[in-house]
């Protein structure tokens, strides 16, 4: 199946894309935030809580005074270890316990601090490649299923009930388990901390959490012989530290989009573009996918007068993920199956949207997102809608699908819901494995015309933008009928300029790599 | 009057019902078995466990046909929607012209920490829900929506600030009761600030019934696919009806 | 869509199917059965039964000695007609209660009797055409919506519960109704008579239950703005008298198979085959659409072997019914979606099969069985393979598409399962309503290879029938599997080779009716 | 020891289920409590009626997630399987003719007025049922398939007629409870004939199971999904068991 496309004018789009990224990608190098330091530390090897139930990495950087932040969180704590002779988890629980302050620690010169840091970056590192590696074992002994990875969402709140429900998910054929996060996580400017057993629509995101579900998929993995992948969610104020926990705990995936937390959280612009930056450097590094947030752009609005903005925003979220050293297979871009079933031809203009995002992006691990604000009560039409969605998905050779809940309108999904989800897809893949190698798409059809005509409104779109520039765009509500404004939102007073000599041990070695 | 009525398969009264579940047993005809027994305790007759399959260790799914003997007077339910008053947008906007004399204001959000903001933005905004406008277009409203996450006593410190006469609060997320919960929560809160007799309550999201904003303490409630126009024309009468005596008195 | 499909190799099947039926039609020329004589009598107004139940048209038929049989019932019941001067109906009642007998009259001359009978025949054919007409003008004035047109069955047992279930279906969009007849009612040597309330697996189909059938969806029809269609079961031992029930009543479609009786119900093959022609030439005077029976080669037997039988079954009806006189759009040529759904890509060769059919049938109106071999207690699966089958259906333009249910292998469909078929069937045929027009098959690929074999496998099994001959053929059971010999099975009895001077009013002017 | 389950949505003991059943009323609101209450009339727990409307005229559909509060104690449960005995062919055939020492005789049917005879065929015939082979390919099996619509009194004579050792009954169609009655006669006649003693009696068909084949007085039931070699294995130690005394005495 191929559709017949302006080659020239996706070319522009993305010279458009880049336009639009680079004054940004500026603004970026000369700021960092509060959760891009917190990540250093979570890197260094820095954990926990203070007595006050305070994450002992936010507790370090709110102890900084301004001037000593804008330098990076590195320098000073480099000192310290420097004076301490402390390995880095010792300071900071030292740290944490106000046993002792870093501004205690300002006597060490840079070059000592930075020697003291240099071994436990290289630890770092050495430990996310570890994990890389050992994810690329694993799946050459347990090699996933053909395409498209089925992925599916646990979200009962409690981490062991996610867990049961997470092995049986991939028993009935899940390859890729995301946890979904309590709600509202991503406007905490922390991370929670150990496992946790009560959530609100989801279980929290925490770095025991991680591991917890780790080991049972690594377990399960092992015993059904396939690897089964886990995913979670980046995007929102922590989204440096959580690519460092999902580093460290390798989980395979990750939500992170380069505007979601602005547009749908109201997130502060600055903050989300600084975040995901050096967030996606650690993705780019750790071997993680990242998942971008189009189809939420689906969910408020019409999914046939969005289509243009949501190719827009994967040219867009491309440009990011590129510039963040991302390879085109790590780029999860998203797209959801959201226009009116009801519509006559709706399958029509679903294939043309899915197809269009297949030939613009053909090495990205393209995400499908399942039909959901059109389901209903009636679950026997509910699991109709996800069969033309497993359909499409398979027709157009998504890479990552998402499968639709027949109970999609009623409650998250029950142990049952997900087999039976997880068997509409497997079955309609089957049966239609190689439907999209057997057809050829009529030249001037509606399917072609459909995407062309995407295509060049998603033009104008990014024309639009490139011309007033991103974060003015946003502030004109372009995308997804939103208005913010670029000192506004939540998390802005966490964003600040570098200083001159700011330092930032990983920043350097992850550009080093990606460049290598 | 009485007239009661059984689920129908294919002939009256044979009270023929699908059933399907999940039970944490291992596969087995024993598990087949136990389903049976199973329906038959939730007391159903002819059991049919027409599937039961294994869908994970531990776990089989079920699909069963049965019988109940169950049947319910459908002419004593009293469940009469609060969508009665069938008005189009001009004909409310007469009618509060007439009958109030001035224009209504509401507030809406969604309360709690429920962001969904569809549904309530489906009835204010402007443009409304299937082709059927939103209050803020309605001449005779003055529609505020307070969008998402607002906290019960936001709203109730806003209602007595701005001279609220309708309050209209959605919920969409309902796992763990926290729709009642909050919903309770509002209904209470405006009773303790004596403004509860002042304003038109109304609740709304799709598990919504008009029944359960009875038992609530709510005016109305209004549930999958209500259309804003019913939501004005309810939200008229009852303020009307309220004012009159009032009116009268002059 | 198209396949590129071998044309000369289909004009060779159409040279074989017409050698093959060619000395099938010499014989049925020769011979007459006991229920083409009861036709007869049935169109001339004979109806009601015996004191013990007998029908009528069965007891004036036994009745006659055998050398009178041979010259057809109606010279004899002419005669009386002529002698008595009574109407055909009132003659009818005096025999059926023995207050006379047709050996009483045989004065009357051969010419008497052809003119006492032929204003009754006229009659009779007059009110068939009126039908015809009636039908006509309905469907104008209650348009059908877009092709194809769905189809539910009815199966209580009693015909006014079959009634209220008829009437909802056509409420929630079915557009043709079929009751379906009580178990092995086929193997009845009569047709039951008055309305039934007590059938098996079905509801007897007698005149009474037609009318009152037809009564309701003319109701319902007028209601909807939207002509409903009725149909019930021919093939079977009475064959001619369902046909002229069914003219009669306006009936629109019948299920009606030239060789269906013999192999899947042992009936006699030379009684099916006189039978079959004669019903056929009815139901092409009355302007019902005949519905052949392929489906059931598949239901005991794989539907990936049995392709090719199913498209010479398919050669052979088309070739039986053209000899009858039925113009293409009246021959309902049968297939189903039987295929293992577990195979992948088995959505493949289900569009590979439909595609072929609608392609060497371009004006049939072919019919499309669901699901039902491979449907298990699994709902919410079965509700998928139907809802592929919609797909196939409504990809390759498709005539009469039979709703599938989910519960097909629980029960005889509840009324809750035809409303959730029809809104399967509704949903998918909108949401992929022009998908066929969309693609074209890709030139040498799965399903263009899987169509020419079976054409080609098919003209090998044409050949070889055509070199034995249709019945020796059977008997060596090149059909379905089963063998049937030329003088076993039911029914034999019942055939006769027709006397000089054989007469049979209708088929003489329908003959000419087709002709002209 | 007890162990009771209980129907599992996302959490143990939630009791959730899913129901889905029409009702003959016209759609309306009150039609949905309608719905709410019968199901509370059934038993259950935190109904929500997520989704109602009209499928025709006088008629509702409706699709309900709801909790039970009843459950099964699955230690309790004795559903053996009459497949129990897992054997290949070879291993029957060896068995057989080690423990019987001679060709057992079978013979099977559709019985009443049931066609189907896939089903019967599939344990039967040489061809078998999914890859395994059917009892007639069995070296130590002599099978008579009768076919279809077999009256119980041709079985019965059938059975005395040719010294069957074990009889096998067909019933797909189970409409009206004729599958019960078909079987229910079947077993009496060979009761009354003297019989029920020297035969192996098993009945089969999709809704068929071994327990139910028990209360009617069978030796087996075999259900959906059933493969011949099962079967085979149940009749030959079966049969070796009733035998075995007589061998003994020898
Ligand atoms: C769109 C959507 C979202 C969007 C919301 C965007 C937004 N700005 O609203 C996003 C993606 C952000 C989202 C997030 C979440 N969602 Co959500 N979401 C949905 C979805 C797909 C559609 C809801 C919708 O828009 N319906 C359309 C509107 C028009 O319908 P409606 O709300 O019923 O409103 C109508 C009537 O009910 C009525 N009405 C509603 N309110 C009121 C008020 C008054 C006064 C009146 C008179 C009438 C009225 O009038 C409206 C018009 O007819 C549903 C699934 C579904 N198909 O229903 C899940 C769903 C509601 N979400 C769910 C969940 C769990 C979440 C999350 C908690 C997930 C997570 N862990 O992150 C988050 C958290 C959000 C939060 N804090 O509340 C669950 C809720 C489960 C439950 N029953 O408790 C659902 C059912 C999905 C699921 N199966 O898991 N979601
Ligand atoms: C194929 C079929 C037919 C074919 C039968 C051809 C034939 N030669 O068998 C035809 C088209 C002729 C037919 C006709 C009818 N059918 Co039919 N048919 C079916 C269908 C689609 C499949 C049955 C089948 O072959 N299953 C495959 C076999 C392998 O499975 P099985 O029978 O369960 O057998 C397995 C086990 O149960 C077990 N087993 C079975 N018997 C035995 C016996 C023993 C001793 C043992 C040990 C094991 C055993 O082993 C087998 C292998 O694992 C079903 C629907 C469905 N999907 O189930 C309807 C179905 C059975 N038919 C049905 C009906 C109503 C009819 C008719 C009455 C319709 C009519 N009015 O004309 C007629 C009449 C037939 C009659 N007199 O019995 C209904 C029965 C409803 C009910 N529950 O009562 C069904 C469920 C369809 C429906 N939803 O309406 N049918
Ligand atoms: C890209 C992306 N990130 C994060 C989230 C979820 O984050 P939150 O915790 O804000 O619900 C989503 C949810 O849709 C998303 O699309
Ligand atoms: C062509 C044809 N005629 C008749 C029938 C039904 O006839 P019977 O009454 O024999 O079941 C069928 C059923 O499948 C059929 O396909």
């Amino acid at each position: 199946m191929e559709l017949n496309i302006d080659r020239e004018r996706v070319a522009r789009c993305r010279e458009l894309a880049s336009a639009i990224v680079a004054p940004v990608e500026a603004f970026i190098a000369a700021h960092s935030t509060v959760s891009v330091e917190r990540a250093v530390l979570r890197l260094l090897g820095v954990d926990g809580v203070t007595p006050d139930e305070v994450p002992i990495p936010n507790a370090i950087v709110d102890s900084l005074p301004d001037h000593e932040r804008r330098r990076g969180v590195a320098l000073a704590f480099g000192k310290a270890l420097a004076e301490t002779g402390l390995e880095p988890a010792a300071l900071g629980e030292a740290l944490g316990l106000r046993r002792c302050a870093l501004e205690q620690f300002t006597h060490a010169p840079e070059g000592a601090a930075r020697g003291a840091l240099g071994p436990h970056v290289e630890a770092a590192l050495r430990r996310i490649e570890a994990q890389r590696e050992e994810r690329a074992r694993a799946m050459a002994r347990l090699p996933q299923l053909p395409p498209p990875l089925l992925y599916v969402i646990v979200a009962s709140g409690n981490i062991y009930e996610d867990r049961s429900a997470a092995v049986a998910a991939a028993e009935a054929g899940a390859q890729v388990i995301a946890v979904i996060r309590s709600t509202g996580q991503s406007l905490l400017d922390f991370v929670p901390f150990g496992p946790t057993t009560e959530g609100f629509g989801g279980t929290y995101a925490t770095q025991a959490n991680f591991a917890i579900m780790r080991a049972a998929l690594d377990e399960a993995g092992e015993r059904l012989g396939r690897y089964v992948m886990l995913t979670n969610y980046a995007s929102g104020l922590c989204m440096p530290e959580i690519a460092a926990m999902a580093a460290i705990e390798r989980l395979d995936m990750l939500l992170n989009d380069s505007m979601y937390g602005i547009l749908f959280r109201d997130i502060n612009m600055k903050r989300t573009f600084v975040d995901q930056h050096f967030s996606r450097m650690l993705n780019a590094y750790s071997g993680i996918i990242i998942n971008t947030g189009e189809d939420n752009y689906l969910t408020t609005a019409d999914a046939v007068d969005q289509a243009p903005a949501v190719l827009a925003s994967q040219f867009i979220n491309e440009e990011f993920a590129h510039r963040a050293g991302l390879p085109d297979d790590q780029i999860g871009l998203g797209d959801a199956y959201e226009i009116n079933p009801d519509l006559e031809d709706s399958f029509l203009y679903q294939v043309a949207q899915a197809q269009l995002a297949r030939e613009i992006f053909p090495h990205a691990a393209l995400k499908y997102m399942p039909p959901t604000k059109h389901m209903t009560g009636d679950v026997f039409k509910g699991h109709l809608i996800d069969a033309m969605f497993n359909l499409t998905s398979v027709m157009t050779g998504q890479s990552i699908h998402l499968c639709g809940m027949l109970t999609e309108a009623i409650h998250t999904p029950f142990l049952g819901d997900r087999a039976l989800a997880l068997e509409n897809a497997r079955y309609i893949m089957s049966t239609a494995r190689h439907l999209g190698d057997e057809i050829v798409l009529r030249p001037g059809g509606t399917i072609e015309r459909r995407a062309s005509d995407v295509l060049a409104a998603s033009e104008s779109l990014l024309r639009r933008v490139s011309e007033t520039g991103l974060m003015a765009a946003i502030q004109s509500a372009t995308f997804a009928d939103v208005s913010r404004s670029p000192d506004g939102g939540r998390g802005f007073e966490g964003v600040f300029a570098r200083a001159d000599g700011y330092f930032n041990p990983f920043e350097d070695a992850l550009r080093f790599a990606v460049a290598s | 009057m009485s007239k009661i009525v059984r689920p129908y398969g294919d002939t009256q009264d044979d009270g023929k019902i699908q059933l399907s579940f999940t039970l944490p047993v291992e596969w087995s005809e024993a598990a087949d078995e136990a389903a049976r027994q199973l329906a038959g305790k939730m007391g159903f007759n002819d059991v049919q466990v027409v599937d039961g399959r294994p869908i994970a260790t531990g776990f089989s799914f079920f699909v069963v046909y049965a019988s109940t003997r169950e049947g319910v007077d459908v002419e004593g339910i009293a469940a009469p929607s609060a969508g009665g008053h069938a008005m189009s947008m001009e004909e409310v906007d007469a009618y509060v012209a007439e009958h109030v004399g001035r224009k209504i204001r509401v507030a809406g959000a969604c309360i709690g920490t429920d962001a969904h903001t569809v549904g309530i933005d489906a009835i204010l905004n402007m443009k409304g829900y299937k082709g059927d406008y939103g209050l803020e277009r309605y001449r005779m409203f003055e529609a505020f929506n307070l969008g998402s996450q607002v906290a019960p006593e936001e709203l109730v410190r806003y209602t007595k600030e701005h001279g609220i006469d309708a309050l209209l609060a959605s919920q969409v997320v309902t796992q763990k009761g926290s729709d009642i919960k909050n919903f309770t929560r509002l209904s209470e809160l405006l009773e303790a600030e004596g403004l509860r007799d002042r304003v038109v309550l109304i609740c709304g999201g799709p598990r919504v019934t008009n029944r359960l904003a009875g038992e609530l303490g709510y005016d109305a409630g209004f549930g999958r696919g209500t259309l804003p126009s019913a939501v004005a024309a309810f939200i008229a009468v009852t303020l009307a009806e309220r004012l009159r005596p009032r009116v009268g008195a002059r």
